[in-house]
């Protein structure tokens, strides 16, 4: 085999070897390196009994309620949500501090055990979406779309 | 048997080599005489392809390096000045593991007879490790005895071995020139072997390079 | 053309030209793009004061992704043409690019604390601005390992050229997967999702930056001939 | 393919002859497993919870200081060179290497995954199932290491560049493999072995032609 020859095997057959590693990888990337599920994959996926997943979406608007609980003689705050990606729902119930981020309509991510339609979080993140604008302006989108 | 041609090779931004040329006819021993830097060893590692020269090509039986790049050792055996033995094997174990690199196959016979060239018959089992520079120097050159090519690229051969060693080598040398076979080896010293050949290499100071290279960065 | 400009002197002759107005007007407007992100813009009407962390934090993340990418460049025409400035270029970059990035990690992390309530996550972005981090500190350790230079100068450009697969994935991570950092605010040319009053700062603030790296690369780049230089000089004479 | 079998001989006869590499690495793994026993304590749920990401983490570490062993000593004393003019390419050199270092790993792991999963608790299938995760994730990790070890050979200052080279690229595969769920394995997707698959196909091209690269530069 001539040395050309050879060079050119080597070369397309490492070509060949990255592109199918490049699409066998890509191909399953794409719901593996999620940060968080949305309600809907939540509901869907069968095996997060027990499991620590995180779970994000909107805080569905007047769904917060906050009552104070005594806990190891601390008064701890005890909030229950509804996160909602506008097709499903899933109750949260978290206790302890909230970000200062966290309101009715906004992003958030939370982290715990999802059970019975019903998940249990032990930390809440709030999601900062892309806008940024001035408070006023933001008033004045609100009264437009009302 | 081996032919350079007109070989250039610039290294560690020193000129080495320029417009090298080199004729190794069958039944001829070539002594490469030069002082230290003067590029000896830069000049096999070129020969045996270890190093690409900047221009010019090395031809082994008219074929280039990159035809016998797979059969290399059958047109060459060649011994560096490092001693290419691992420490922690014997020297039994070591002359097995090059035999399987080259694979040749021999019986325990042939292979004492072979070490019994240079006296290492009886500390054959002795680890490498626990041998002085010239023992470990011998070993290495017994592997010329192993071989089958025609020829031997030496470099610093008689450099550590006492002097009957070096009368065993030009012994052996002499009996490969005999049996159609060529020898190549370097050496800052004359040695008294039957050289055919020998071919003085000087140390360049060669400020050309160095102006040229200044040119291609434009004037200070 | 290009190897007019490949030639170190000529690229001296106009780097000299450059240098000074750059460095000038790089503190001016890094001064004027202070006062308008401290003082003519308003505050975000869900994060308030903290949104003014994003004009460091936005540029520096620019910056760092783009300063990679001329490296990038640069180990390529290294490997291929064995030109001298290329590598120059592209170990003037390195430590630049490698503060650019420590900026976004850090000043990333303290916005975050307020605004998500956590310090880090190990999410797809953050976790591949890290890992850039690292790359530029192989770099680093690499060009400066050896010896030779010549040789510290090609290793790192191998390092460099395999690690530019982080780059797509640093820039689209936020578009491929679910993560906790919010998507990019600019990319869409037609309607960026930043109001114009926060805009203006922060381009400000981005040019007076590259403004910044184009004075500090030309600084080292010279050096870093004169050192070069020097080296030959002193072969010559031995 | 022929030259690539000798050479693949020579390095596990060097490997197995010599056991010094296997009980290196084995002896570094047993101990820190150990270590992290002792500190969790006896509590098995917590054990087992963190098995997978403890074994990746040593596994990198005992790699990539255990990788040196397989190319200094053959560098240092020109097997390096020796190889290579007797017509082995730089990408043989590479593979058979790689092929022993993996060999090595294999070899003790048979031993020591089993061992440790018992110590912390693990199930039969969910051991076999960290044997998958295992050989599907170590290639990638050897062909790492080895050129992080090549990258770091001829410096002499500092070696503590090899973590700084190799951490991000051993970050995404540590990750994947100790992120899957070795107890649900049935019912859960098998997407982290194919992506732990994915990532050795792009691995290896780059890195033989990169492992050329560095091992043609020990020459000059």
């Amino acid at each position: 085999m001539k040395p050309k020859t050879k060079r050119l095997i080597t070369l397309s057959s490492s070509l060949f070897l990255f592109g199918v590693g490049c699409i066998i990888l890509f191909y399953n990337l794409r719901g593996n390196l999620v940060f968080f599920y949305s309600p809907t994959e939540l509901l869907e996926k069968s095996d997060v009994n027990s499991q620590k997943v995180r779970l994000g979406g909107m805080v569905k608007k007047e769904s917060i309620f906050k009552e104070m609980v005594l806990q190891d003689n601390f008064k701890i705050q005890k909030i229950t949500f509804v996160i909602t990606d506008f097709e499903n729902e899933i109750q949260v119930n978290y206790k302890g501090i909230l970000p200062d981020l966290f309101k009715e309509g906004q992003g958030v991510v939370v982290e715990g055990n999802y059970e019975d339609n019903l998940f249990n979080a032990i930390n809440v993140l709030a999601k900062h979406d892309e806008n940024y604008m001035p408070p006023e302006l933001k008033d004045l989108n609100l009264e437009a779309s009302n | 048997m081996l032919e350079v041609k007109s070989i250039y090779l610039n290294r560690n931004k020193k000129q080495i080599l320029s417009n090298f040329s080199l004729i190794l006819k069958k039944k001829t021993m070539v002594l490469l005489l030069g002082e230290n830097g003067a590029g000896k060893s830069s000049l096999l590692d070129t020969i045996v392809g270890l190093i690409k020269p900047q221009s010019g090509e090395v031809l082994f039986d008219g074929q280039t390096l990159e035809e016998i790049e797979t059969q290399k050792k059958k047109y060459f055996t060649y011994i560096p000045h490092e001693i290419c033995l691992r420490d922690s094997f014997s020297i039994a174990e070591n002359i097995d593991i090059w035999l399987n690199l080259h694979s040749i196959k021999l019986n325990t016979k042939q292979i004492s007879k072979k070490l019994e060239v240079f006296d290492l018959q009886n500390i054959k089992d002795q680890l490498v490790r626990n041998l002085s520079h010239g023992q470990k120097k011998k070993v290495s050159l017994t592997k010329l005895l192993f071989s089958n090519s025609k020829l031997w690229i030496m470099d610093e051969p008689i450099n550590g071995l006492d002097k009957k060693s070096v009368q065993i080598l030009n012994s052996i040398c002499t009996q490969h020139i005999k049996e159609d076979g060529s020898v190549l080896f370097t050496s800052h010293i004359y040695p008294k072997f039957k050289i055919t050949k020998k071919v003085l290499l000087k140390k360049f100071c060669n400020k050309k390079l160095y102006k040229n290279s200044f040119d291609s960065w434009g004037k200070l | 053309m290009f190897t007019k400009f490949a030639n170190p002197n000529y690229f001296l002759k106009i780097s000299d030209k450059i240098y000074y107005p750059c460095f000038l007007s790089s503190i001016v407007l890094f001064f004027i793009s202070l006062y308008f992100s401290f003082f003519a813009s308003p505050p975000d009407y869900l994060q308030g004061e903290t949104v003014r962390i994003m004009y460091v934090h936005v540029p520096c993340a620019w910056l760092s992704l783009s300063t990679y990418s001329i490296m990038a460049i640069c180990s390529f025409f290294s490997i291929v043409f064995k030109h001298t400035l290329a590598d120059i270029i592209a170990r003037a970059c390195a430590p630049v690019g490698a503060c650019f990035t420590l900026a976004t990690l850090i000043t990333g992390s303290i916005w975050g604390k307020p605004t998500w309530g956590t310090w880090w996550v190990w999410d797809a972005r953050l976790t591949s601005e890290l890992v850039l981090f690292f790359i530029y500190l192989g770099h680093i350790f690499i060009s400066n390992a050896y010896d030779d230079r010549r040789k510290g100068d090609r290793n790192a450009a191998i390092l460099t050229l395999v690690g530019i697969v982080n780059l797509p994935i640093i820039k689209w991570s936020v578009d491929w997967w679910n993560t906790l950092h919010q998507p990019a605010s600019i990319s869409k040319f037609s309607s960026p999702s930043i109001d114009d009053s926060m805009l203006i700062p922060l381009f400000l603030m981005f040019f007076s930056f590259l403004l910044f790296f184009t004075s500090l690369l030309i600084l080292r780049i010279k050096s870093e001939i004169v050192v070069r230089k020097i080296e030959i000089i002193e072969l010559n004479n031995n | 393919m022929k030259n690539f079998e000798i050479l693949v001989k020579r390095e596990l006869k060097i490997l197995f002859v010599s056991v010094k590499h296997i009980l290196s690495y084995s002896s570094f793994f047993l101990l820190v497993f150990l270590l992290f026993a002792f500190s969790v304590g006896p509590n098995l749920k917590i054990l087992s919870s963190i098995y997978l990401p403890i074994l990746f983490m040593i596994i990198l570490f005992s790699l990539i200081l255990t990788s040196e062993n397989f190319i200094d000593e053959d560098f240092k004393n020109g097997c390096f060179k020796e190889l290579q003019f007797l017509g082995f390419s730089p990408e043989q050199i590479f593979l058979a290497k790689s092929f022993s270092m993996f060999s090595s790993i294999i070899f003790s792991n048979f031993f020591l995954i089993p061992l440790t999963s018992l110590l912390f608790g693990i199930n039969f299938s969910a051991t076999i199932t960290v044997f998958y995760i295992f050989l599907l994730s170590s290639p990638t990790l050897v062909l790492l290491s080895l050129i992080s070890a090549l990258f770091s050979l001829q410096i002499k200052r500092n070696k503590f560049i090899q973590f700084i080279i190799v951490m991000p690229f051993f970050i995404p595969i540590v990750i994947f493999a100790s992120s899957t769920d070795i107890f649900n394995y049935e019912n859960s997707n098998n997407e982290n072995f194919l992506i732990l698959f994915g990532f050795f196909l792009i691995t290896l091209p780059i890195s033989i032609i990169i492992g050329k690269l560095l091992i043609k530069e020990t020459n000059q």
